[in-house]
Formats: structure tokens, C-alpha cells, sequence
């Protein structure tokens, strides 16, 4: 493999963490706040995906669909924040997995119902179909893009948390929740504000990855469990260690794909090296989490809980 | 440093916590003996309750050691130490609510009459292990209530049964975290009865905010502030040491005729 | 994330509740027996399936209803003793050695005890590393394992990978002929009861106790001189194992494994079912199992959108009837 | 037992008769209606639907959805031989649904007709008397793309398929007629960024791509590679092409070429009628999916006119016979009871609107015959 290629893959590796760090912040943000396991984050995801694959194809204009998309899995979010979530905040974290796990049935199903169950078309813009020039490789416009936008996303958060009131309420909420009663915060109002954030970021992924990749039912699960693993390995909570987190499952499971497999060529015959390879590719990711809990049974960020 | 020759049940040698640059146990060295109440006092913050946890083994020293029966116990665990002898009360009630005084009780008696790795036998028809518990039930004088879960018992009584849980253990020594809060004139009496008649069986150390009970019951006091001891020896003693007086001067939690009267 | 309910403080409740109980049990013998009078064999099955999910269930009862923990990654045990058995009887069906030196049985005699031995040996490898972690996060390492295994599963081609393995001929019992609907339902349900009867015993042990206490109050159960850790340890490895057991017997009902047996679903599922029931009541797993194999039987056949009336159902037990079906029937809620 | 009345009612609700008739013949159909890949359930439905509507025939179809789970798929399985009494199977989509569902069905007496999958066991040694397949075996539409691709004089193609059995059939089954590959990558299944393989492709020196990746995961592939700025000709099976895959993909599709054995535009008068009842009452173009449901439901009802199920001998006959107009064209059964037909080859090309079509080219190998018929007993 020479340099370049294994800079791509870096590269690569980069890009698909930022993918995950655009689901995963806003499910740790809910964790953070609301102390919630929100397991229909991914058909938030979905439902951005569709509204904005659906308003894209009306308007013929992807950004209005990526407004679309955001705001509809806010819209969402609210819904399903004032109708269920908000009476699971003081159940246990069983209740919450069950209602959620319900709550991804129910999503799914809804979908598929409105929209129809083939998958919807959405394709990213002209302008930034194609490659540039990165030095010694080719790079793909959009990947480019999202990582940016994950970037800023990164970069927002962080000054929502740490400059604005209401990032000073959240902190409150974080540290204890009923010091923010003391604050004077309409409580109920914050938590729905802050699971619309998280809601519209889910959605926001879904528009951007839904264009690279694909829109279609139960597009969401996979991306939900990466989502935990990186959460998890980050410190729920933590926007930082949901960062560092998604970066690191990111790097480990593409450069994984692609070592794995040639390495297993040493001693085996290619398409078996291929087979194992990636079989033990798809674990990995698995067993790093393993590993970081074992050694950091709080993960590598934890949240001040 | 003893002025006592009774042999110690328990010592506690150089003993070092920080966090961070906060110094929570700074060279803290103390001794409790046979048949002695040992009353531990000092100003909210002194870092009583960052001993507590070291002695119990819910926190481990940075450096110093802890000796029970002239046996190193600072490495264990608090359920190993218990096992040794280590009988603890908690500030906050640690009862499991929903359950009985009597099944409260049976655990602790579980570890002492055997392995708690049985899985057949009903704990309802152990009749050593509820003779066992019983006991400790009666002697804290709850045993007209056995059957009453915690979450109906009155604040006293939970804190007796919180006492009637470490005795169950049949500890060398007792360790009790503010054992009078919150009780009333009658139940701190009634409290303080018991453990005057326990001490001569169980040593206890005792950390009380409460200088009636303190004066009332300690044979030798250890005064703690910002983590270190700066007075030890008998109650007389430091009933008139001037550091104590320092320390405790406007501190609510001390009034001052009890430094007065005498 | 544990709720105090314990069968222990429900005394006043108590009489019904076994009311209850005792009413399901008759049911769910009595179903496939008329059904097989009437020659509905179809309902012997359906029978049967409930009674293994039902058992599945009952394994992680055990460590969620009573320890407090939440396992996310049951369905590895449930696969794991589906691929024991579906390897078995792989390999005594073909007449060849497994890896090629030890030679396989369709006995299920013999089978069972290889089947929790191997649930039994994972299980302790992931509950010394999860049991470690607390909350949320042993939710999510409980995940993590069961993923891995998943894939694991996915990755044996000579077992099928993610086709499966399909089971020609059922493992055979002692006596009778396991072919026979009837008779292997009976087989499944004597090893329900016996899982049921399990618990019921270690429940009411000095680990029961323990375990108990470890879930209500775990610095309670340290200072009375017992370790929580090696507590939970040892329940998880027998809720695995009991899950495990369940996980043969519903490779030879089908007559398949699959790594869908292991997939995270099923993991909900199986929580699904325990908290439809009722957390931590001996029962609740057979109640749950009977609502929802029967829901996902019957909505199927009114609607091809049953998924969507699925979850609506759900969401209304978990947010209106607290302490389940047999709470809700024993007319107790649990106390949160 | 409150059980048995509800679900009377409930297979009362859910029959779908053609003809009211004194005893119909009842059909189960298990397919895949919710969830990701439902629109391949869906489609065989239709077709298959379609077909019994314009024959106009006495049948009794009971249409159940899997949710693509295999234990649900076989409990269903249970449901209609043993409550419903079913003559006849079909509509499973995923192989390793048949695979927990076909061996019990067929070793209990029950036909099992399979309007997609073609998993390799039940082509050789699990084959058996009562499993017809009429789409195609597994590896087929991957073997007659290598051949094309052969034929078409490249060299050096880079295969690509998930780490499962119908993707490892996938590569067997296009290497066993084209020979080694110079790159091959087995990829997660579900996988969905597919960057590092493509730079991987990038770094080789191959000159064609040919892949499997059904779904979702062949959307997002096509979608990626378009703007990766690689422009090597890319080939695969139809799986990854069909009308509804197209229309989410979009125009980076255009210039594939992809093996099927049907195309919409593939001209016969069969096909003719078949493709335009269909978009005249689903209003849509019918999608491989669609003709394969359409030509298991056509093979029934050719049998059928031979023989009730009952007698299962002369019915079995009647079945291998295939004597019904496929839309096809040539359509007949070898020694194992899979399809002996055409693979064709389509290219994508621009269509109306935003959305690309298929446009038939050539055909890639005739009379393609499975490669595990040897290994059946039958």
C-alpha cells in the first residue's frame, strides 16, 4: 500500500468518524441532559432522510431538503418528546430502552407509510459531484463537505454549551437536575428544546449520509448502534468524547477493512483472506469497546455524573 | 502515643488521601481499643467522612496502612473487611426499603453463618440464620417490628436498625457515622443507652457532631481538622484543650456552654 | 436502573398473583392439548414457540428482574445454544467428526449440558469484563459483545454464515419421538417448568438474597461482608445459561438456527417480553411471551403494518401499565 | 380457546379470492412487506397477484409478511400448511429465509415454488421433489456476467459482494466463468460507505468493476463511485438496477450494464401483455421481481389445468413440464427443477425524467443451466 492510499484511508477513516460524530452528538447530548437511552435517535435519522429526500425531489433544491430534513426530524422530535419521552425522564433506563425500542417500530413502520417502503431518490448536488485535487490524492467534494459540516457542528455545540444561556442551563441540568429547577428554567421547555437539537442534528445527518448513501426503511439501526459504540467508548455525555470517540471507531473499523484482509494473505489463499478478514473486520470495532470498558468502565470522556 | 495500656483493636498508621491539591487525610494516625468508645469530631470539611471511607474500604488511601486485629486490611475490600470484623453505620440510612427489617438483618447475618453461595436451601427456613438475625434484632430492641418493612419504620428506628445490622456481623469493632442525626431527645437517648451497654463487647469509633452524645459517651476523642488530627486523648482533656476551642469557636455545631461548664 | 419490586414485599398481592400464575400455567398446557384433539397441530407449535421464548425470557428474569442488570445482548446466549444444537445435529445428520475430531450426538440429553456449558464459559468472559461497568454502560458492553458474537456467526461458512443451518432431523429425546408436536412441546414445557422452579429456588436461597440485595442496595449487601461483583457474576452466568437451554430447544422447534437468533432485536425482545410480563415476577416471562408471540402472530394477520401496532402496543404498557401484565392483572403496580 | 375463533376470523379477513368457489386452491405466500428491501416482496406480490387476476383462476391466496426475520418467516410457514392447510408455497425473497423455511416444507409433502432466491444447497444436495425454482439459481445472473465480461475482452475486472453466502455465490459464480480476478473484496454486509474500497479500486490496476450489492448497499455504491471521479465501466447483476433501485440512484447508474433474465422491453407478446396490465393497474414499471412473482403464479395455473395438488405426482409433472407462456421466453426446468433460460444483458440508459430505465442490449450466455444440477439426486 503506498503512502498516498494509506493517507486516503486515514482520510477515509476521518470522514466515515465525522458520519458517525453527526449521529452520535446528538444522542450523547440527550444522554447528557435528560439522562435518556434514546434508541429511536436512528429513526429520527431516517425521517430527516426521507423529508428531506421527498422535499429535495418537489423543489429540485437539495439545501431546502437539508433545511427540510433537519427541521422535519426536529419537528419529529418534539412530537415524540412531549407525547412519550418526557413521562420516561424519571423511569429507569429499562423503561426508556423498552418505550424507544417501540418507539423504532412504530417510526419505521410510519415511514413506510407515508413515503412508501422503495427507496426514495436523493443524490448529492451537481456542484459538488466530483473530485479535487488533494496533493498526491483525489477527494470526493462532498466528503469534504461533511467533514466541514461536522466540524462546525462540533464547533457549534461547543459554544451553545459553553457561551449561551441556555448551554449554561443545560450545564446546570448536566451537573444536577434540580439545581435548574433553582435557576428559574421552565424545565419541561429546556428538555424539549434540547431533544429537538438533538432530533434536528440526527436529521441533519440523515440528509447529508442519506444523499452519499441511501434512503430507505430501517436505514437508521446500523447507524444507532455505531452511534452507542462511539458514545459509549467517549463517555456518555460527553460531546468531546463523542468526538474523539467517532473518530476513533471511524479510523479503526475502515482501516480495518482495509488491513485486515491483506493481511490474512500472508497465509491464506485470497478470497478465504478476503472472507475471514472481513468477518474479523466487523468485529473490531466491538471488541475496541470492549477493551476501552474494560480498562475505562466509564468510558474515555466520562460526563460528570 | 497511647496513654492507655488496653491492647488497640484497630490502627490506623500515617494515612494519606488528597484530591487533587486538597489535602482530605493528611498523616492521620489513631488507635482504637478494647472496650473503649472512640469519638472522632471536627468542623464540617475536616475530612471525617474521607476517613470513614478509608477505614470502611469504599476508598483507598494514597499511603498509610490500616491494621484490625494487628492484620493489614488496607488493600481489602469493604465486603472482606466486614467479613473481618469491620462493622459500619452509615450517615445517610443504607436500608433496602422495600424489604423487612428482619430480611435487612438476615444479610448481614447471611455472611457470618456460612457461604452466601447457596442456592437451595430457603432463607425463609434457615433457622440459624434467622436465630442469628434475631438476635441482633433484639438487641437493638426492634423485634416487635421484624416483619415491618424499612419504609414504614420511623427515622429512630432505622437508624437501631442500621446498628443491629453491624452487630449482626458480630463486629470486633463498630463503626458509626453520626449514629444520633436527626433523632430525637428520646432516640438519641435511647441510642445512646445501647451503645454505652455494646462498648464493652464492641469498641466503637464513633463520629458524632452531636457534643452531648460526644462528652456524654467517648473514653478518648480525636479532633480532626483540614484532614489532620490536632488533638487526641481523653474526653476531660479535650474538653479543655485551646486548639479544640479554636477550632470549634463559632462553629454552630459545637455550642460553647459545653466548653463553659466545668 | 434497578426498580424495587420483589416478589418478597408483594405478600398482600401474593395470593392473587399465584392465582394468576396458576391460571397461565393450565393455559398453556391445556392449549396445545385441545388443539391436538381438534387436530390444529399448527397451535401445538405456536405452543411450543411460546413456551421457548417464554423460557428465554425467564434466563433473563433472572439477572434483570432479580440482579438489576440489564442485559442488551441475551440473544448471544439464546444463538449460542441454538448452534450447539443446530451443529449437533449437523454433524450426526452428515456422519462427520466436529473440527473434524470430536464426534456429535442428537441426543438431547447429551446436548443440553454441551449447550450451557458453552453459554456458560461465554458468559463468564462477558460478565467479568461488563459486570465492571454500571448503568447505561453495561447496558451498551452487553451490546457490544453480542454484536461480536453476531458477526462471529455471520462468519461461519461452514455452518451456514448468515444462511444458517438448517436441522434435516430434530435431535431425539429419551423417550417418545420428539417429531411428535405434542410430545416435544411436553419436552419443552417439563424444561420451562424446570427453569421456572430453578429460579423460584434461588431466589428464595441465601444468593437470592444476596442477589436481591446486590439490586436494592448494593453498599447494603458490601458492609454485610458479601462482594455484589461475584453475586451478579454467578446470577448472569445462570441467566445465560437457562437462556442458553432455551436456545436449543428453539433451533430443533424450527428446525434452523441463523445468526438473526443472535441478532440485537432479538436481544430487545427478550427485554420486551420480561418487562411486558412484569419485571421480576416469576411468571411475568410467560405472560409476556404468550401477549407477544400471539400479537406478532395475529396483528400479522390483519395487517402487513402489525409492526406499526406492535411498537403502539408496547409504548402503551410500558408508559400506562406498570409492573406488567401480571401487575396489571394482580392488580399491583411496581413500586418505582 | 379464544385463540382458534380470532384467528379463524383472521385468515377469513385476510383471503384474497379471485373465484368463490367451492374448494379453491389455496396458495400461502410469505414474502417480505415491511422493513428495508420490502419494495422485492411488494413487487413479487403484484406480479404474482396480477397473474392470477387476469387468468382469472380459482385460487385461494393468503399473503403474509415476514418482516424479513427467519423464524418469523418459518412460524408462518407453520401457520398456513398446519391451520390453513395450504397446497402450495411460495414468495420468500432472502436465501437465508428459504433456507430455514423450503427443506421442512418440502420434506412435509407441501410444493415449495421460489420466485427469487436460489440458494446453491437446494440446487444440489438438498434439492428435492417438491421444490420448484422459477428465478433463478443464486450464482446464475453473476455467471453470465462473467462470461459477457469475458467475451467483451476485459482482463482486469475488481469484484466486489458481502460477506454472506449469496455473496460469496456471487463471486464464485462470476470467477467460474470468467477466472481469477485482479482484486476481490468482501465487504460488511449492510455496509453502507463503501470510500475505502473504492480508493482501494483506485490503487489497483483493474479495468472494469463488476459487483453484487443488493439494495441499499448497491445504491449507496453506485452513488458513491459516481463521484469518485473513477470512471472504470462498472458491471453487476440486476439486482442492484432494477426500476425502483434506478430511480434512487438516479443518473449515476447511466452506462452500467447488468445481467438479467427478463428485461421490461424484452419482446415477446407475453411480455407484452405481462408489462403493460402491470403499469396500467400498479402504474409502474414492473420490476425483475414482478416478472419472476408473475411467472410462479403462471406456472401454478398451467399446472393446475393438468391437475389438482392433491394428487401430487401428476401435479409435480404438471409443474415440470412448465408449460405456460413465460415472459421470458424460453422457459424450461432442468434435471433439479431450476431454470434452463437466457441471461440477458440491459444498460442503463437516461430515461424520461430524472429517473434512468433499462434498455435491453444483447443477450449474454443462452440456456444457462446451474452449476450444482450435478450434484442433485433428482
Amino acid at each position: 500500500m503506498t503512502l498516498a492510499l494509506a493517507f486516503e484511508q486515514l482520510l477515509n477513516g476521518i470522514q466515515f468518524g465525522v458520519m458517525l460524530f453527526l449521529m452520535a452528538s446528538g444522542l450523547t447530548l440527550i444522554f447528557g441532559v435528560m439522562g435518556l437511552i434514546n434508541l429511536a435517535h436512528g429513526s429520527l435519522y431516517m425521517v430527516g432522510a426521507f423529508v428531506c429526500a421527498y422535499v429535495t425531489g418537489l423543489t429540485g433544491s437539495f439545501w431546502l431538503g437539508l433545511v427540510a430534513g433537519s427541521l422535519g426530524a426536529a419537528l419529529m422530535g418534539v412530537m415524540v418528546e412531549v407525547l412519550v419521552i418526557r413521562r420516561l425522564y424519571h423511569r429507569d433506563h429499562l423503561d426508556q430502552v423498552l418505550a424507544t425500542f417501540a418507539l423504532i417500530l412504530i417510526l419505521s413502520e410510519g415511514t413506510a407509510w407515508v413515503f412508501g417502503s422503495q427507496p426514495l431518490w436523493l443524490d448529492i448536488p451537481s456542484i459538488l459531484k466530483g473530485s479535487v485535487e488533494l496533493g498526491v490524492l483525489i477527494y470526493p467534494v462532498y466528503r469534504i463537505l461533511i467533514i466541514v459540516v461536522g466540524v462546525l457542528v462540533a464547533l457549534g455545540l461547543y459554544l451553545l454549551i459553553s457561551r449561551t444561556r441556555i448551554g449554561m442551563r443545560i450545564r446546570a441540568g448536566e451537573n444536577d437536575r434540580e439545581m435548574i429547577g433553582a435557576l428559574g428554567v421552565n424545565i419541561s421547555v429546556l428538555y424539549t428544546f434540547v431533544f429537538a437539537v438533538g432530533a434536528a442534528l440526527a436529521g441533519l445527518a440523515g440528509s447529508l449520509v442519506g444523499a452519499l448513501q441511501s434512503v430507505e426503511v430501517g436505514m437508521g439501526e446500523p447507524v444507532l448502534i455505531l452511534a452507542f459504540v462511539v458514545i459509549v467508548i467517549g463517555g456518555i455525555g460527553s460531546i468531546k468524547g463523542a468526538l474523539i470517540g467517532a473518530m476513533l471507531v471511524g479510523i479503526v473499523d475502515t482501516l480495518g477493512r482495509v488491513l485486515l484482509p491483506s493481511l490474512f494473505q500472508w497465509f491464506m489463499e485470497p478470497s478465504a483472506a478476503a472472507s475471514v478478514g472481513s468477518a474479523l473486520a466487523s468485529m473490531l470495532i466491538y471488541l475496541l469497546m470492549a477493551i476501552i470498558l474494560a480498562i475505562k468502565p466509564k468510558g474515555l470522556f466520562p460526563a460528570n455524573d | 502515643m497511647t496513654d492507655s495500656t488496653t491492647d488497640s483493636i484497630m490502627r490506623i498508621e500515617k494515612l494519606y488521601k488528597s484530591f487533587g491539591a486538597l489535602k482530605a487525610t493528611d498523616d492521620v494516625t489513631l488507635e482504637l481499643r478494647k472496650g473503649e468508645i472512640h469519638a472522632l469530631i471536627g468542623p464540617n470539611g475536616a475530612g471525617k467522612s474521607t476517613l470513614i471511607a478509608q477505614i470502611a474500604g469504599s476508598l483507598k488511601p494514597d499511603a498509610g496502612k490500616i491494621f484490625l486485629d494487628d492484620e493489614d486490611i488496607t488493600q481489602l475490600s469493604v465486603a472482606a473487611r466486614a467479613v473481618k470484623g469491620l462493622g459500619r453505620c452509615f450517615q445517610v440510612s443504607s436500608l433496602a426499603m422495600p424489604l423487612s427489617v428482619r430480611r435487612n438483618v438476615m444479610i448481614a447475618s447471611q455472611a457470618i453463618t456460612g457461604s452466601s453461595f447457596r442456592f437451595w436451601k430457603a432463607v425463609e427456613s434457615d433457622k440459624a440464620l434467622i436465630a442469628a438475625a434475631d438476635e441482633a434484632i433484639d438487641m437493638v430492641g426492634l423485634l416487635d417490628r421484624a416483619n415491618v418493612p424499612v419504609s414504614n419504620l420511623s427515622h429512630g428506628e432505622r437508624r437501631q436498625l442500621e446498628v443491629g445490622c453491624a452487630l449482626a456481623l458480630k463486629p470486633k469493632l463498630l463503626l458509626l457515622d453520626e449514629p444520633m442525626a436527626g433523632l430525637g431527645a428520646g432516640g438519641s437517648e435511647r441510642l445512646t443507652m445501647l451503645l454505652e451497654s455494646l462498648k464493652l463487647e464492641i469498641p466503637i469509633l464513633l463520629i458524632e457532631h452531636d457534643m452531648d452524645a460526644v462528652f456524654r459517651l467517648a473514653d478518648y476523642i480525636s479532633v480532626l481538622v483540614y484532614g489532620q488530627i490536632v488533638a487526641q486523648g481523653s474526653a476531660e482533656k479535650i474538653r479543655h484543650n485551646p486548639l479544640v476551642r479554636e477550632a470549634y469557636l463559632g462553629a454552630s455545631d459545637l455550642d460553647a456552654t459545653d466548653l463553659k461548664d466545668d | 436502573m434497578t426498580n424495587s419490586n420483589v416478589s418478597l414485599n408483594q405478600s398482600r398481592n401474593m395470593s392473587r398473583e399465584s392465582w394468576v400464575n396458576g391460571f397461565l400455567l393450565v393455559a398453556i398446557v391445556l392449549a396445545p392439548v385441545i388443539a391436538t384433539m381438534m387436530d390444529e397441530v399448527y397451535y401445538v407449535n405456536l405452543s411450543s414457540r411460546i413456551i421457548i421464548i417464554a423460557m428465554a425470557a425467564v434466563g433473563l428474569n433472572f439477572a434483570l428482574g432479580f440482579g438489576g442488570m440489564v442485559s442488551f445482548g441475551h440473544a448471544a446466549f439464546f444463538g449460542l445454544g441454538g448452534y450447539v444444537a443446530g451443529i449437533a445435529a449437523y454433524h450426526s445428520f452428515e456422519g462427520t467428526l466436529f473440527l473434524g475430531l470430536v464426534p456429535a450426538t442428537d441426543q438431547m440429553l447429551l446436548i443440553w449440558p454441551v449447550a450451557l456449558f458453552v453459554a456458560a464459559i461465554i458468559a463468564l468472559l462477558i460478565g467479568v469484563i461488563s459486570l465492571r461497568t454500571q448503568g447505561v454502560y453495561f447496558i451498551m458492553i452487553t451490546l457490544a459483545f453480542a454484536q461480536m458474537i453476531y458477526y462471529f456467526s455471520i462468519s461461519l461458512t461452514t455452518y451456514g454464515g448468515e444462511d444458517g443451518l438448517s436441522i434435516i432431523l430434530r435431535n431425539s429425546f429419551v423417550v417418545g419421538d420428539s417429531n411428535n408436536p405434542l410430545q416435544f412441546f411436553m419436552v419443552c414445557f417439563a424444561a420451562l417448568i424446570l427453569s421456572l422452579w430453578l429460579t423460584h429456588k434461588m431466589v428464595g436461597s441465601r444468593f437470592g438474597a444476596a442477589l436481591t440485595m446486590a439490586k436494592l442496595n448494593e453498599t447494603r449487601l458490601a458492609t454485610a461482608g458479601i462482594e455484589p461483583y461475584s453475586i451478579r457474576l454467578v446470577a448472569f452466568v445462570v441467566s445465560a445459561m437457562i437462556t442458553a437451554f432455551a436456545g436449543a430447544l428453539f433451533a430443533d422447534l424450527n428446525g434452523f438456527v441463523d445468526p438473526s437468533m443472535l441478532s440485537w432485536h432479538r436481544s430487545g425482545e427478550i427485554i420486551v417480553i420480561v418487562v411486558l410480563g412484569g419485571v421480576g415476577r416469576l411468571f411475568g416471562p410467560i405472560a409476556g411471551a404468550i401477549a407477544f408471540v400471539l400479537l406478532e402472530t395475529f396483528l400479522g394477520g390483519f395487517t402487513d403494518r402489525w409492526q406499526l401496532f406492535l411498537g403502539l402496543v408496547l409504548l402503551g404498557v410500558v408508559l400506562f401499565a406498570r409492573g406488567g401484565l401480571i401487575g396489571l392483572m394482580a392488580g399491583s403496580s411496581r413500586h418505582g | 380457546m379464544k385463540k382458534l375463533v380470532i384467528s379463524m376470523a383472521v385468515s377469513a379477513a385476510l383471503v384474497v379470492t379471485t373465484v368463490a368457489s367451492a374448494a379453491p386452491t389455496k396458495i400461502g405466500m410469505i414474502t417480505t412487506l415491511s422493513g428495508g428491501g420490502s419494495h422485492l416482496g411488494i413487487d413479487v406480490r403484484d406480479g404474482f397477484m396480477l397473474a392470477t387476476e387476469m387468468a382469472n383462476a380459482d385460487l385461494e391466496v393468503i399473503i403474509r409478511d415476514d418482516a424479513r426475520k427467519p423464524d418469523i418467516a418459518k412460524s408462518l410457514a407453520n401457520e398456513l400448511i398446519q391451520k390453513d392447510k395450504v397446497d402450495i408455497l411460495t414468495g420468500i425473497i432472502w436465501s437465508n429465509l428459504a433456507m430455514a423455511v423450503v427443506p421442512s416444507t418440502v420434506r412435509g409433502g407441501t410444493f415449495y415454488l421460489s420466485p427469487n432466491a436460489g440458494p446453491s444447497a437446494l440446487a444440489g444436495k438438498a434439492c428435492h421433489e417438491n421444490y420448484f425454482n422459477v428465478a433463478w439459481q443464486n450464482n446464475n445472473l453473476h455467471e453470465a456476467m462473467g462470461h459477457f465480461m469475458k467475451g467483451d475482452g476485459l482482463k482486469k475486472p475488481f469484484i466486489l459482494a458481502p460477506n454472506y453466502p449469496a455473496g460469496t455465490d456471487a463471486l464464485t459464480g462470476f470467477k467460474s466463468r470468467f477466472g481469477e480476478a485482479e482484486g476481490e473484496i468482501f465487504t460488511k454486509l449492510g455496509q453502507k460507505d463503501y470510500a475505502a474500497e473504492i480508493a482501494q479500486i483506485r490503487a489497483s490496476n483493474a479495468d472494469s468493476i463488476f459487483f453484487f450489492l443488493p439494495g441499499g448497499m448497491g445504491i449507496a455504491f453506485m452513488k458513491q463511485y459516481a463521484s469518485s471521479g473513477l470512471k472504470l465501466p462498472v458491471y453487476g447483476p440486476a439486482f442492484s438496477f432494477d426500476e425502483i433501485i434506478l430511480g434512487a440512484v438516479g443518473n449515476s447508474a447511466i452506462g452500467v450494464k447488468n445481467t438479467s433474465q427478463w428485461a421490461y422491453d424484452l419482446d415477446n407478446a407475453a411480455n407484452e401483455q405481462f408489462v403493460k396490465a402491470f403499469r396500467a393497474k400498479y402504474d409502474r414499471t414492473p420490476t425483475l421481481y414482478a416478472s419472476q412473482g408473475y411467472d410462479t403464479a403462471n406456472l401454478i395455473l398451467s399446472a393446475l389445468e393438468k391437475a389438482r395438488p392433491s394428487d401430487k405426482d401428476a401435479f409435480r409433472k404438471a409443474l415440470k413440464s412448465a408449460d405456460f407462456d413465460s415472459v421470458r421466453g424460453s422457459f424450461k426446468f432442468g434435471s433439479n427443477q431450476h431454470p434452463i433460460q437466457n441471461i440477458y444483458v440491459r444498460e442503463v440508459v437516461a430515461g424520461d425524467g430524472k429517473k434512468p430505465t433499462n434498455k435491453l442490449v444483447g443477450i449474454a450466455i443462452s440456456n444457462l443451466q446451474d452449476a450444482y444440477v450435478s450434484q442433485c439426486s433428482l
